[in-house]
């Protein structure tokens, strides 16, 4: 089920907001992408383009060579590319389980069967932890389950390429640290390829295999995670001009 | 092609039943506006408006213009229980209306019209009634206007400009403008917003029942229980004419529709035309939800 | 009734006579609780089924149609009561009395189809009563045919009825919609032929077969129809359509439809066109429609079915050769006064009244309560009674009852066509005030 | 898309095929005026199913249903009138043309939020009633009268199939793949996208059903009527009477339309003679109690409070 997915040249404008500015970049199923950058500076907008939700004003979108910009969420989900919410939406009605099967009958498995597909969503429950929550309905989740809800969903369908949108926000130290190794361990198992759109710099840095900084819609620096942290241009985006003369 | 002449007394027509029309789907726009609900009962409420401007004629030999201004102050206490009967568990501590909670709005405003207006055929029966009222009329040019339609529209555009400037001059006017833009900006302003959301509320009944007492004027003998069903439609679709929250889209609104029907009857019969300017609301809606206003 | 079983054994045995007066107390309550019981129902079932007819029916008593509707069973009722205590109806040698029984049909046509069945098999009705409208009598007629009971339809006007379905047992007593305008346009035609007509009406079924009749009789006679247009139910504005019958050049206005728009399209005439001559549907014969007109409504004409001062007696009978069955219009007038509070009858009380006497007049002609007869003696029969003339053709369809001409004059609502029973003559042209 | 093979059949779907089964079997001995009663009373029910499958199922109100029964009683109508078709092809051909007509209106507005397209519903029939005014075919103002007899035990039989096709098809989208994505749509319908459900495709199959079954019933009631006309057939009070039986009886519940239909048209046969005119007043009131109190309608407040039901109620 390997995929790569290739934006170049992606603008998207909302009336006289620029959100993004000719963004390229280019995911593969296997490798993890850390994109990072200031609030505001266009990383949720890319990443609704790259998974449909939004369609670019210019450039195109290629998934394994075939044009797909302009394609629906849904479509996108059907060809393995599929997004998390940074505020999670769960199916508030039903249950963990539910919650799961639903992408499992429409994402990229197109499992038919609802019987084998709640079977099989209480395994992919049990890989981020949530089996006991499995028959409570997803309006009892904290936030933190609800995350890890959403992580199970997009896991549920399959997708062979990931687009994570600020999953790892809002934990403490040693739940980051958990949930840090949980999603290597489940990436490895998987071998899915993710983008991984973060603030939490601890994260990005020890997941990814290759970083993207945006600043105002424009790509800044890319790299490896060592290379851009120490990358003046990203620091002053980050911290502000003065910083830069100080030495780490 | 139908003579100048009967176009231009068409169109004049039109302007008339398009300013009646507007401030009747006026109290509908504010409370779109300010709660972001569809009261599907709005219609009933122009009819209780007409049966109050009926009423305080029969009995007291109130004129409909001047009974407009005691259905308004109706309106208000009746808008202040709708809002805490209706929508007060719905708003309360949200940031935005829930999908959820549009459809409860939504079917139980609908129970509100049966309720209220198969009640009103329980007490007032089916037979249709009027306000004997006709102040004669005047001659502009070839033009023979009615007085009384003449007068209801400057009421109605006074009405609309009114709630305009409370809205956008006074202290509790912005206040409830900007809780229809952004609730939790208004608290962190220090305006409580369930006051605030009533107010809205309560100035949308107002100017709806003050609306119902002016259409009367129209209706020489038109008033029943059931002319809810009928003014409810026009309302919604003079609403999304005119762009929903818009203070002058409902104007806008109207008169387009008044006009579609008065003038297009000339070319297409009053059937197609009365049909026509219903759909209208559906390219509209697909093209320019926020109306034809900029 | 079996004897209480006593209990034989294991009871130590009373003195014997005490045994004996036991059982007489016993059975004495038994016989008096059977003849209470007798009595009690042979008081609530009405009497033997041969001293009564049977005549059922529904009616909108609430919904569209419940002022109409109210009205009718008014008339029936009224109508009802003259003959009962006027020897009832002869048969077979045998005197009925009428009772009815009725149901409300909320305007809505499913309940007609629910209703009429219970009447007759639950109720054993053995006559009916069309429901009022045309779209209820429509409902209502097959129901007729299939119980094979008679029908009289005083509510349902449309010919389309007659015309475009074939049903037995549907007689109609009041005039068709088609024969509505047919006065004021042979009026127009004999008096002032060069007047051009414009014809604005409501889109019901009623007032589109009234005026379209009325647009074909008017051009077979040579008149000239220059504008045509009909408005939806409830519509608040009519001036623009007013306004383009009077740049078409017309003289006179036919149409209107209802109580409502009727009024609607007299308060915009004031200020848009002063048409010469003016007969609006339905409206015009409401009583407060001059009350709330005043000065406008005079010389405001409109068709009605029957109005109380009509001059239909036995003496206009016998002119006519016809036999007189039944109260005069006056008589009518007074009893359903002293039934209805004071109340004077509109025209759906007469036609319902008179639909009553019709059905009552063929019993008795026909001897019989069958069917068949019954159907075949209205099918013959050419008489009057204070509703009007009846005669049916064979399809059921009224061909005799001719329709009235009213207008406003001075406040008061005179008859004024046909000649035979005019009281005064048109005013011609309509001024407005 | 694979069929699923047929779950194993609910306790409820055995409830109402046992009743539907009794009450087939039944008909011919039933006499013919509660027969009437029973066919009115299915027309109720099978309209109120058809509702179920758009506003039941995704939560789009549609105020204006009564355009798909009044496409299919003027379908009934010109078949059977001018070309003289029997009844029954009336009704199926009264189903096909509402069927595209759903097709058609349910492209444009289910593409609407759903506010929007609850007043877009609304003003539809008014559309509909003014063009058919236009239409010489149809009657005009002037209506459609037919010249069919009285026949319960045809209408009877007829009806009660619509109902069972209803029945079967809601028992068999609500427990297979299809339903998860519905639920996940009236859920978050946002969120159901981007978990790969075809949203606009669902929504519009639904609507489409939904049309199918409301055109089929609108030519049963024609045919009961035997007659049409344009403001009985664009009538709102069915909508709103339909919309008042899904709400009491449960929306987007198996059993809730026919519960409905009981609750809200039986009563009606009372205040024919008691109380006359008092029930639409009831029915306006138990509409807004349970808006606000019990959504969930009479099953589903049985299902939330009585948790054993939940496994034999749905």
């Amino acid at each position: 089920m390997s995929r790569t997915l290739e934006a170049s040249e992606i603008h998207k404008y909302f009336g006289g907001v620029k959100a993004v500015q000719g963004v390229s970049l280019t995911l593969e199923t296997g490798r993890i992408m850390g994109l990072i950058g200031p609030n505001g500076s266009g990383k949720s907008t890319l990443l609704n383009v790259l998974a449909g939700i939004e369609k670019p004003t210019k450039g195109t979108v290629t998934v394994d060579g075939r044009r797909v910009d302009g394609w629906p969420a849904h479509r996108m989900v059907g060809l393995g590319v599929a997004k998390t919410h940074q505020i999670p939406k769960p199916f508030l009605a039903m249950t963990c389980r539910e919650n799961v099967a639903v992408a499992m009958m429409y994402g990229s498995r197109r499992e038919g069967e609802p019987a084998s597909a709640l079977e099989e969503s209480l395994r992919i429950l049990a890989t981020v932890g949530l089996e006991r929550r499995a028959d409570a309905p997803a309006s009892n989740l904290t936030v933190q389950e609800r995350k890890r809800l959403e992580f199970a969903r997009v896991l549920a369908t399959g997708a062979g390429l990931v687009l994570l949108d600020e999953i790892f926000a809002g934990l403490s130290p040693d739940e980051l640290r958990d949930t840090i190794a949980l999603f290597a361990r489940v990436q490895k198992e998987q071998g899915f390829g993710a983008l991984v759109v973060e603030h939490v710099m601890r994260a990005v840095m020890t997941l990814s295999d290759h970083v993207v900084v945006i600043e105002e819609g424009r790509k800044i620096a890319e790299g490896s995670p060592k290379e851009v942290v120490e990358n003046p241009a990203v620091i002053e985006a980050y911290l502000g001009s003065e910083a830069t003369n100080v030495t780490p | 092609m139908p003579a100048l002449e009967v176009l231009v007394t068409d169109l004049a027509f039109g302007l008339l039943l398009g300013c009646v029309f507007a401030v009747i789907a006026h109290g509908l726009n504010l409370i779109w506006g300010v709660a972001k609900i569809v009261n599907v009962a709005h219609g009933v409420f122009i009819m209780l408006g007409a049966y109050g401007a009926y009423f305080l004629n029969l009995y007291l030999g109130i004129n409909p213009l001047l009974s407009a201004p005691v259905d308004a102050a109706i309106g208000l206490a009746v808008g202040v229980g709708f809002y805490f009967g209706f929508l007060h568990r719905e708003l309360r501590g949200k940031e935005s209306i829930a999908q959820q909670s549009e459809m409860v709005t939504l079917v139980a405003t609908f129970g509100l019209a049966l309720f209220i207006s198969n009640l009103a055929l329980r007490l007032w029966t089916g037979n249709f009634v009027g306000i004997p009222w006709s102040p004669g009329s005047i001659f502009v040019g070839f033009l023979q206007l009615p007085l009384g339609a003449l007068y209801v529209a400057i009421a109605s555009v006074a009405i609309i400009a009114l709630t305009h400037i409370f809205l956008s001059r006074t202290y509790l006017g912005n206040a409830i403008r900007a809780y229809s833009q952004d609730i939790p900006a208004t608290q962190l302003m220090g305006i409580n917003p369930t006051f605030v959301a009533a107010v809205g509320t309560a100035l949308g009944f107002s100017v709806t029942m003050a609306g119902g007492a002016l259409l009367s004027v129209w209706l020489p003998v038109g008033i029943n229980p059931g002319m809810g069903a009928l003014y409810a439609p026009i309302s919604f679709v003079i609403v999304v004419l005119g762009g929903p929250g818009k203070m002058w889209g409902s104007l806008v609104g109207g008169i387009s529709l008044a006009v579609i029907i008065d003038v297009g009857q000339a070319f297409v019969g009053t059937s197609l035309a009365t049909a026509i300017a219903f759909l209208t609301l559906i390219p509209i809606l697909l093209f320019r939800p926020e109306g034809i206003l900029r | 009734m079996s004897q209480p079983a006593e209990p034989e054994t294991g009871t130590p045995s009373a003195p014997k006579t005490g045994r004996g007066k036991l059982i007489a107390i016993v059975v004495a309550v038994l016989v008096l609780v059977a003849v209470g019981a007798a009595a009690v129902y042979y008081l609530t079932q009405p009497p033997g089924p041969t001293g009564t007819i049977k005549v059922g029916f529904t009616i909108s008593l609430t919904g569209r149609y419940n002022v109409e509707g109210t009205n009718s069973r008014n008339g029936i009722m009224t109508a009802a009561n003259w003959i009962n205590s006027h020897g009832g109806i002869k048969a077979q040698g045998t005197v009925y009395n009428i009772s009815l029984v009725f149901y409300d049909d909320q305007s809505i046509p499913g309940n007609v189809n629910t209703l009429y069945p219970q009447i007759v098999e639950q109720d054993k009705a053995q006559f009916l009563l069309a429901p009022y409208s045309t779209l209820l009598t429509g409902t209502a007629a097959p129901i007729a045919d299939n119980y094979d009971r008679v029908m009289l339809s005083h509510g349902g006007a449309a010919d389309t009825i007659w015309t475009q379905t074939t049903r037995r047992n549907l007689v109609e007593v009041l005039s068709p919609a088609s024969v509505y305008l047919k006065g004021a346009v042979e009026w127009i035609h004999t008096n002032h032929a060069a007047d051009k007509i414009a014809v604005l009406h409501e889109s019901d079924p009623f007032s589109t077969l009234a005026a379209d009749s009325a647009i074909s009789y008017a051009q077979s006679l040579g008149l000239n129809v220059v504008y045509n247009q009909s408005y939806p139910t409830g519509a608040t504005d009519l001036s623009p359509q007013l306004n383009a019958a009077m740049a078409a050049g017309a003289d006179d206005l036919l149409g209107g439809g209802h109580f409502n728009d009727g009024l609607l399209i007299m308060n915009q005439l004031k200020t848009i066109w002063t048409p010469k001559f003016v007969s609006l549907l339905v409206a015009v014969t409401e009583p407060s429609f001059q009350a709330q007109l005043q000065a406008t409504a005079n010389n405001v004409t409109g068709p009605s079915q029957w109005e109380s001062a009509v001059a239909y007696g036995p003496t206009l009978a016998q002119s006519l050769g016809l036999p007189w069955y039944g109260p005069t219009p006056t008589e009518f007038t007074q009893l359903y006064g002293s039934l209805n509070a004071g109340a004077s009858p509109s025209y759906h009380s007469a036609e319902a009244g008179g639909a009553l006497l019709v059905l009552a007049q063929a019993i008795g002609r026909a001897n019989s309560l069958n069917t068949t007869d019954v159907r075949a003696a209205l099918g013959n029969m050419h008489i009057m009674n204070f509703f009007g003339q009846f005669q049916i053709a064979a399809s059921g369809l009224q061909i005799a009852h001719s329709m009235i001409v009213v207008q406003w004059q001075a406040g008061a609502l005179k008859i004024v066509y046909p000649a035979d029973v005019a009281q005064a003559s048109v005013q011609y042209p309509y001024t407005g005030s | 898309m694979k069929i699923p093979k047929l779950p194993a059949i609910g306790p409820t779907l055995w409830g109402i095929g046992v009743f539907l089964l009794v009450l087939g079997g039944l008909a011919p001995w039933i006499p013919r005026f509660t027969l009437t009663i029973l066919v009115n009373l299915l027309i109720f029910a099978a309209l109120a199913y058809s509702l179920n499958f758009i506003t039941g199922l995704t939560g789009y109100v549609n105020f204006g249903h009564v355009v798909f029964m009044a496409v299919g009683a003027y379908t009934l109508g010109y078949t059977v009138g001018t070309i003289r078709l029997h009844p029954l092809g009336g009704v199926a051909l009264g189903g096909l043309v509402a069927l595209v007509l759903a097709l058609g209106l349910g492209a444009v507005t289910l593409r609407f939020r759903g506010v929007y397209f609850a007043i877009a519903s609304l003003v539809t029939p008014l559309a509909g009633l003014n063009i058919v005014l236009v239409l010489p075919a149809l009657g005009g103002g002037q209506g459609i009268f037919l010249n069919i007899g009285f026949d319960p035990l045809s209408w009877f039989y007829t009806i009660w199939a619509i109902i069972a096709a209803e029945v079967g098809l809601t028992y068999w989208i609500t427990h297979g793949r299809l339903g998860y994505g519905i639920r996940a749509i009236k859920s978050d319908e946002d969120a159901a996208k981007s978990l790969g459900v075809n949203a606009p495709r669902l929504k519009l199959f639904l609507f489409a059903l939904s049309g199918l079954f409301a055109g089929a019933t609108g030519g049963v009631y024609a045919w009961t009527t035997s007659g049409i006309i344009p403001e009985a057939a664009f009538d709102l009070t069915f909508s709103l009477r339909m919309l008042a039986m899904i709400v009491i009886g449960g929306m987007g519940t198996l059993l809730g339309p026919l519960i409905g239909a009981i609750a809200v048209y039986l009563p009606s046969r009372f205040f024919l003679t008691i109380f006359i005119g008092t029930e639409s007043i009831i029915i306006g009131l138990v509409v807004i109690l349970i808006a606000l109190f019990v959504p969930g309608g009479i099953v589903g407040t049985l299902r939330k409070y009585v948790p054993e039901l939940r496994r034999i109620l749905e």
